[in-house]
Parts: C-alpha cells; structure tokens; sequence
C-alpha cells in the first residue's frame, strides 16, 4: 500500500529522470547514460516487483534511455577525425541532446508549478463575500440576450468563485444546525421502521437519503446490528433483492 | 507582550460572514474572550465605524452582528446598480444560472442557501431574459416554484442539451481513495435509487 | 460647500461589489471622476487599509478591484469555517495550469509532449474549474482544441493579469524541492535492497 501511494511521488518519467539526476547529484547537460539508465531500470523492476502498475510512458522512456545508450557505445565516424569542427559537430550529434531539451524544458514548467503553488496558498488567506443584494436599488433594466457578452466559462468561473466562498464562509452555526445523525438512532430508526413493515424490509430501502454520511452511518447501523443479532440478513440467490429481518419476522413466521 | 489588534480581526471575522453575520457567541468564541468582553469590543467598533468617514457600520439584527453599508451612500449604490456596466450579467445572475442548471429543477429557497444571500432579483433577471423559467412547483408546503433552463439557454451557451454541460469538479480530485470512495458511492446510489 | 466623502463611499461601493469587484471603469462612473482620479482614490483609500488597524484590504484581481481580508488574519477566519480543506489543485493539475499560463494558445498533444505522461484528465479539472478555457482550434488535421487561462485563473491565483506571471525560470539549477521525492526514494532503496 505505502509504494501506491509514494509512486505517485513522481508525475512522470521524465520526473523520475530529474529526481534520479538531482540525487546523483549529476550534471544535466551531461548526463551518464548508461548509469542513469540503470538507476532508470531498476526503479522500473522494482516497480514490477512490488506489482505496481507501470505506466507505458514510463517503459517507452526506458526503451529511449537504451537507445541512447548503444548509440553512445557505437565508434565515431571516419570522416568527422579530420573535420575542424569536430566538437562542435559531435555535440550537435550527441544523442543525449533531445532528451536533455525535454528535461530542461519540463523542468522549467515543473518550477513553475511550484511558483503557483505558493501563490495558491497566499491567495487562499485572503477571505471574500458575496455581492450584496442590492434588488432595493434597482429597477429592471430590460436587456435582450443579444447584447449580453457572456460565456460558459463566465457562469463556470462565478459558480467556482462561489464554491469557494462557500467553503471558508459557512459560520460554526451550521455545523450544529446539520449534525450528522448517530449510528445508535440510526440503529434504532432501522428497528422502528422494520417492526412497521412486518419486521421485513429490502436493503436498498433503509436508505432513503441520498447523502453519503447517511448512507455509510446506515450501512454500519446495519452491520452493527447484525453483530449484535438483532437483524438478519436473507438473499435468495446471487444478485436477488437483499432483505432485511428484524426479530419479530421470526417470531411471526414471516419468511 | 503581543499586542492582538481586536478590532482588525473583527472587522475581517464580520466582513466574511457577509450578510449571514455573526452571533455574540461566535464572535467570542473565535476571539476566545467571553461574550461580555465580545461585546465591549463591537461596541468600540462600532463607534470607530459611526464617527469615521467610514463606507459601513455594524447593525444587530435578528440575532447576528452584521457589516452594512451606511445609509447616506445609498444614492451611490444606486447609481452602481444602474450603472451601463450592468449590461453583462452580474456574477450573482451568472452564480444563480450556474446552480440552476446543475441542479434543476430548483426552488429560490434552495438557490439562497446555497449562495447564501438572497436571491431574488438575479432570478428575475435570468427569467426576464428567458435563460431560466419556472418548470413546475415544488411539493409540500408553499408550493414553490421550481427553476430550470430554458432552450434559449442551451442555444445562448451552443449547447446542444444539458448533458453538455462540463462536469463539476469532484471535491478533492488529488485524492484517488477519495475518488473511489466517490465511484463506490455512485454506484451504491444507483443501485438505491431502482 | 458639501465635502464629498470619497473614501466612504468608495468602501461602500467595494463592499457591496463583493468578489464580483468594481472595475476602474464602474467606479469612475459612479463617483462621476476621471479614471485618474478613480485611482488616486483607490490608492488612497489602500494606504489607509494598509496602515491602519483594519480588518481588509483592497486588492487588484484580474481586472477589477475588490476588498478580502488581510492575510494576517486568515487563522482567525479559518476557526470560523467547517473544512478548511479547500480543494487544491494536485500537481499534475498545476504543472498542466503552468504549461497552459505560458505557452496558450496550447494543444493537449502539446502539454503532454513537455509533460511526457497523459494530460487528459488534468485538463478535465481545469476545465471544469473554470481555470483554463476552450479558445479555439489548431489549424491542421485533427483541428485540436486550443486551451488558455481564464478570469478565474487570474483571481485563484491571486493576479491583476497574466502579465503579473513570474516570469518562466529560464536557466537550470539544483532543485531544492526534492525533499518528498526522497522520502520516496528511501523507501524505493530499501526494498531493492531486500
């Protein structure tokens, strides 16, 4: 479970690669391929071993890091020996090159997330309101659809810009005001309402409220209630209806 | 010794809980002072606010304190409110649009708690522009009237129907147990709802 | 004759205004000024927030002028609210928001190219957001849908426009933020060394 989570430590291979260059505290302009390649591999294995899912962008990055490597291995040409320019050239030709610009390059956006990271932040201290409704001042100005200039970016952004005022303003009030339900009431409701209905009711209808907390406080009232035998639970084959019976059904016979 | 700048805090505790306002019991609870103390400390501001060329005041109404604007700069707001600028939809029309085409059908009451002001003329705004219209009424008491988009509202966005419309956000989304937890309960929720 | 009280009724009309802010224009236009002035008022009327016991500010988001409340007291505010666990953006969101902030108009294919992983869903939460837009089509085959930041990305993130961006780090250095990605390799190592 810990690996899971900590693999989403990297968003990509090429993350992966820039963690593994800042570590081996590695030049990135000159990157040791085949070191670098089988730090790369291992983590790959490792991710195998651990049957993590890997991703096929991160076996295609492999299959890069590999292709660079033997190109590397191969001797150089004849013809550049006696070519002034050679370093130059063997530069221009190094096949670390294009990996090399795509890391700098996302690394540079990488950074730059950072950078909006620290401004969401600074910017989530700051606490709005609402317009106020000022309907007192008004009257109508009648305005056709034609001349309005707005878009579904407009209606997206204002409901976003209310979520998030909604989410720091909602005053402690409300917190009492919506109280979740316990699961001993809850336990006690789902007696009351199967001694109504002849002991006897379907699963799927002690859940009449469609919020997850009551759901999941129901759905353990149920299991407690279970623990402690007060209800049992019947299925007539797989994928059948599920009921629900309290005591009385036995007693009365009822199925 | 720190000095606590009371009045700051409880300028910026009363200008977030906007038109909700605060209770006594609130307010001394985050300034964990008691309510008589509370109680000194919105009556100095209050009077900083009375005698200074201040725009708002606090009021106390229906229980909760409150951050108004002075009465003598109602000609302003006015003038704001019907203001060319007003052309476009307000962001209070555009919130409004927004949470009925989510969640239709709809009533105003439902609209107002999730906005949290009331919400009444950005309705009428949005009907007399035909982007909203009243769908049916809603059951119980009251009978109110229940809210969804209109034709012109799909047509106005170039969408072909509702379906289109991009799908909200799950709450956390950097969460993936979050995620399943959600697609576990969707799921569960269909299978309540046969 | 009468001494108009600008910055009262400039607060006024800011509170009022909310986080839907006044722009320049809005506020030139209600106090019957040039925008010159507006500012000068608007600057003025920040000092004195800035320097004084107040709760608020006025700040400058994308376009238009609004108050929040000092950051100073934001642990204050966050007592006074259910969850603080407002949804932040996660990092594949963020690095996908960076690419979009400085390269728009940008392709999916574009992102996930700088990315090196599959962008879709990142998008998705950004779409849905509200932070980055549709803004048209790639010419070429496919005819890709373009992306671009919104209003709304400038007021998340706090900025006046998208000329505020820091600038794009241009030259290379030693990462210094890698202290979770270690935490990770630590663990990595230990098992490889089972």
């Amino acid at each position: 479970m810990q690996y899971n989570v900590k693999f989403d430590a990297f968003e990509g291979p090429l993350d992966l690669l820039l963690h593994l260059i800042n570590r081996l505290e590695i030049d990135i302009y000159d990157i040791p391929v085949a070191n670098i390649t089988e730090q790369y591999l291992l983590y790959i294995h490792t991710m195998k071993d651990l049957q993590l899912d890997v991703a096929s962008e991160y076996l295609v990055m492999a299959a890069t890091l590999l292709a660079i490597k033997s190109k590397m291995l191969l001797p150089k040409q004849e013809e550049d020996q006696f070519d002034e320019s050679f370093d130059f050239e063997s530069e221009e030709d190094d096949p670390r090159n294009e990996l090399v610009e795509r890391l700098i390059e996302y690394k540079k956006y990488k950074e730059a997330a950072t950078d909006l990271r620290t401004m969401e932040e600074e910017r989530g201290l700051m606490y709005t309101k609402p317009p106020s409704d000022l309907s007192d001042y008004s009257r109508e100005a009648a305005l056709d659809l034609g001349n309005m200039d707005i878009s579904l970016y407009d209606m997206l952004g204002a409901f976003q810009k209310l979520l998030r005022r909604k989410k720091l303003q909602r005053p402690v009030s409300t917190k009492i005001s919506r109280q979740e339900i316990s699961i001993e009431k809850r336990m006690a409701e789902i007696l009351e309402l199967l001694g109504r209905f002849n002991h006897r009711k379907s699963f799927y209808e002690l859940f009449p409220v469609p919020e997850k907390e009551h759901i999941v406080v129901t759905f353990l009232a149920i299991l407690e209630l279970m623990k402690r035998k007060e209800i049992s639970i019947d299925q007539e084959s797989n994928f059948a209806e599920i009921f629900v019976s309290s005591k009385g059904a036995e007693l009365l016979g009822n199925h | 010794m720190e000095i606590i700048n009371w009045k700051g805090i409880l300028e910026s505790l009363l200008f977030a809980a906007g038109d909700e306002g605060l209770s006594l019991k609130q307010i001394s609870g985050v300034l964990e002072v008691d309510e008589l103390r509370a109680n000194e400390f919105i009556s100095d501001l209050q009077e900083e606010f009375e005698s200074s060329n201040r725009g708002v005041t606090i009021v106390h109404l229906a229980g909760v304190y409150q951050l108004v604007t002075k009465k003598e700069f109602a000609p302003y707001l006015k003038k704001l409110v019907e203001s060319p600028g007003a052309a476009h939809l307000s962001q209070a029309a555009l919130e409004t649009l927004a949470i009925v085409a989510y969640k239709q059908p709809i009533t105003r009451t439902e609209i107002e708690e999730i906005r949290g002001v009331k919400t009444e003329r950005p309705i009428h705004t949005l009907v007399s522009r035909a982007l909203i219209k009243e769908v049916g009424r809603a059951e119980g008491t009251g009978r109110a009237y229940l809210y969804g988009t209109t034709k012109e509202f799909l047509d106005y966005f170039g969408l072909k129907n509702i379906k289109e419309l991009p799908p909200l956000p799950e709450k956390v989304e950097d969460d993936p147990t979050e995620e399943d937890a959600d697609l576990f309960f969707e799921k569960f929720q269909e299978s309540v709802d046969l």
